[in-house]
């Protein structure tokens, strides 16, 4: 059964260094203030797949030191800019970059959730990214005559990590429409999840909510963080916080000032 | 708030409207009667498009916004946008790229050697398939300059063209700049100039583009926004944009995010 | 924009003869009224694909002599015993049989779901179903060494055709958990569902009942069929009717017994 | 309604049971301690075992009974089954067969040339996926015949083992019939008779049994349920099937399905 785990920190200690972990999209949950406890406890050489493009997390993962690989399709700030602390680890080589499209991303991750090796995908044929990707293959299509296409290894994440509206006590966590959340879920070994509150009663007894839910089965740990997904947004629930993320942008544009922010917003309440 | 305008000319109403709204308005031709047309993250302005379009339509095309809530019928998470397109059921989408080239290459990713970049952009996002699966992809970039438009990118997220065998159901159509319209001709790999908008050249846009396209001998100004879609635009469009784009919406119309759009 | 038909007769006049069409496994969803409607306009040369096996509805469609083409991984009356139709006509080869197994049909649905042209799946080598499936490739995973493994090609219905419990008046049809659905519609070309009742309002406008919607883009056609799925059940609304479903069993051991059958509970509509 | 019972035998208290719930005793002992058991469609007797062990256990193993809304914690359709057997989340699950052959091949298709069969059956259901990647494979056939457990299968909807080289995570462990429980040994592809059922006897068993199968000298009985589970079964267990098995429960059970299980 799983956890509820007494706070954020505790729900993310079962994360290890090295561990693979997928994330999700801006718009599907994004776990800031578990992100804020990896950062905090120093976790290191993460195997970080933004499923499939990141913001503000995998920018203060990375530049806090907390990434060796990340595969992904972008990471940019969005409305408020470049990534800079991703920019700058590119630029001077600190971490292992594995550039994607966002539908291979997704299939495969859909390949670890079926048990199959590997899965297909048009597109690509041509590019650079298909060029850069040793871990691909292009074979001619068995179903066709002199059709390439692209073969993709499936991606098996130790850890899904992300954050959602509510969860009940058995571990079922409501996702509505952010179905990523359960091909993540399905495809990694272990899932931790933070949530804006419990829910009281079993999510799986109501037909529509039930529509719209990781099963308990999928999850390992759960813990309350109200806001857990600020300064960005969680749909249905409240919008990003532009001005903080501007100020993030401001800062981050620096080593030093990025220090700073960490000093502020993710250290702080270790000193506290 | 500043509005640009069109040069005053003899005996026609002056209309004013922002460089953003001309765009808008340009994208919208391109986009043409069709059922569905999907936005990525960071197209402000062919979302203002696509959204001014479907309220003129009367809820025609189906417009998906990828990261808003509000206008996006997607059920099945984010690989439903990719799925969809390979079932043939995305008729419109936009890229851009840090680079363009001549032959309609698109660069998301660096400048220089991959392994030792000089500059690095975002990354690819979802180029790498939908613009080979997407009829009609219409290529957008603000920055018009040869820093842009590139005789040759230096990466390739997406190329403008496939060998003949290649799985290739769409591509590039158009690509649209502050200075102006290009064509693409897919048989031939080129892009031709269609319009220069109001206020730029064809000298300047030769100038500012750093590879080769045809052009007729006379190229037409971009014609103006009809009164009817700015106020469309402004009045009904731009709240609307405001869920995902506040910053945008805030900017170009001076809307600000209600919070009943949450 | 998706067509609210007047009746379910009229709901399946764009259907066919000679269609590909995708039905669900009895517990998710099985028109029969629409299947019954078919039936009594004596629809031809159907290929069907039961996802991923079938009940009455199959033996009904094939007895009634609208099947050319059946693809399922099994067809029976479950605790009713065997499906005598299905059984007569493959004894009597009136039909062409594709054999699979469940997951693969799953999977080939869910490869015209993304678009591309086959999809691998573990298990089935060293079986008869893929010695008798010459449609299927078997390749050496490219990823591993020495590792045969099956290529099914995707699967791409011309009809999805389903029962659901509602239906808004933007043709966006709430299917809950039954997300086979959703699939079914995604990969079909067209899709004609038929549902309990009509919802006031839109589905998705809430975030619980969105998360368990078929989007109207996907759907063609809607009818309104209360009890659209007797004799079978409609989960969270009616279970089987044993007693129907008994005496099914016993009239459609005959052609004789089957033909009354149909003469009271098909063509009985159109008489009256 | 008649309840079968073992034959009276000295100073021991006197069980009254009847077959289906012996089977089920005998696959509870057979599924031990995992975390999720899952069963297909028209397996009632697994069915039966799978939730008594639950009631026991307070919840675990987790209990995935197709067919069922209550039973079944899916939320992704029918694939999720097989989804979830592919990740290695299904450790028990139950095949049965129109015909068995003494090397764990299963025949859930035709009897006779696949093209011309005198015999049909139902089909494959999830047997050529499922019984090479679930770790614990439990085979059931109520029926124990020449015409059922045969020296070779007409059609193999899966095999009992594969090549080295052959993915296959999973396969059979036993075979459970009504007269007996055979162990199956995966490097030898046999069968070994484990126990004989209260009432059958081992040459019942070897004139009935159309495959060789290895045997100790001295066959055991299949020890009866004790009372504590017959009375989770009849009481707590009997009920909760009734959603999926409404003719099974009525007819072993004399449970008929209540209107709120709906």
């Amino acid at each position: 059964m799983p956890t509820i785990a007494p706070s954020v920190d505790d729900a993310v200690a079962a994360i290890p260094d090295g561990a693979m972990v997928v994330v999700p999209r801006e718009s599907s949950g994004v776990p800031m203030e578990a992100t804020r406890a990896l950062i905090r406890r120093g976790i290191k050489r993460l195997s970080l797949v933004a499923l499939p493009t990141s913001t503000l997390q995998a920018d203060m993962l990375i530049g806090a030191g907390c990434v060796e690989t990340l595969e992904t399709s972008a990471v940019s700030l969005g409305e408020f800019g470049p990534a800079p602390r991703f920019t700058a680890a590119i630029l001077g080589k600190t971490i292992a970059m594995k550039d994607a499209t966002c539908p291979a991303l997704y299939a495969s991750i859909q390949a670890a959730e079926k048990g199959v090796p590997f899965i297909p995908l048009r597109g690509l044929i041509g590019s650079d990214i298909l060029a850069h990707r040793p871990d691909w293959r292009v074979i001619d299509n068995p179903f066709g005559n002199n059709d390439p296409i692209v073969l993709l290894p499936a991606i098996k994440p130790d850890f899904a990590l992300f954050h959602a509206g509510m969860a009940d006590r058995a571990g079922n966590v409501f996702i509505g429409r952010d179905r990523e959340l359960l091909t993540m879920a399905h495809a990694a070994a272990h899932t931790v999840a933070t949530v804006e509150k419990l829910y009281d009663g079993n999510l799986m007894d109501d037909p529509a909510l039930s529509a719209g839910t990781v099963p308990g089965f999928y999850v390992d740990t759960i813990a309350v963080a109200p806001r857990g997904a600020w300064p960005l947004p969680l749909l249905d629930h409240y919008p990003a916080d532009g001005g903080h993320l501007a100020e993030y942008a401001r800062l981050a544009a620096t080593p030093e000032g990025f220090a700073r922010y960490l000093d502020s917003y993710v250290y702080a309440k270790r000193a506290a | 708030m500043l509005r640009a305008s069109t040069s005053p000319s003899q005996g026609k109403v002056r209309v004013e409207f922002l460089p953003e709204e001309l765009l808008a308005d340009v994208i919208m031709r391109l986009i043409g009667d069709v059922r569905h047309v999907a936005v990525g993250n960071a197209s402000p302005i062919p979302a203002t498009a696509a959204l001014t379009l479907r309220e003129r339509g009367g809820g025609k095309p189906y417009v998906s916004l990828l990261g808003s809530r509000r206008h996006m019928f997607f059920t099945d998470g984010g690989r439903e946008l990719f799925d969809c397109a390979g079932q043939g059921r995305i008729d419109v989408f936009f890229l851009s790229g840090g680079e363009i080239d001549g032959e309609g290459n698109i660069n998301l990713v660096s400048i220089g050697d991959y392994d030792q970049p000089n500059v690095r952009f975002p990354g690819s996002f979802g180029s790498g398939y939908l613009y080979y699966v997407v009829p009609k992809v219409i290529l957008f970039r603000v920055e018009h300059s040869r820093r842009t438009l590139v005789p040759k990118v230096s990466f390739i997220s997406a190329p403008g063209g496939s060998a003949e065998n290649v799985h290739r159901t769409g591509g590039p159509v158009a690509l649209v700049t502050n200075r102006c319209l290009f064509a693409f001709d897919r048989a031939r790999r080129r892009f031709r100039l269609e319009s220069v908008h109001p206020g730029h050249t064809v000298a300047e846009v030769i100038e500012n583009t750093g590879f080769d396209f045809d052009r007729p001998d006379a190229v037409p100004v971009t014609p103006a926004p009809s009164g009817d879609t700015l106020r469309l635009m402004r009045e009904i469009v731009a709240p609307q944009l405001a869920e995902v784009y506040p910053q945008f919406a805030e900017r170009v119309f001076g809307v600000k995010l209600a919070a009943s759009a949450l």
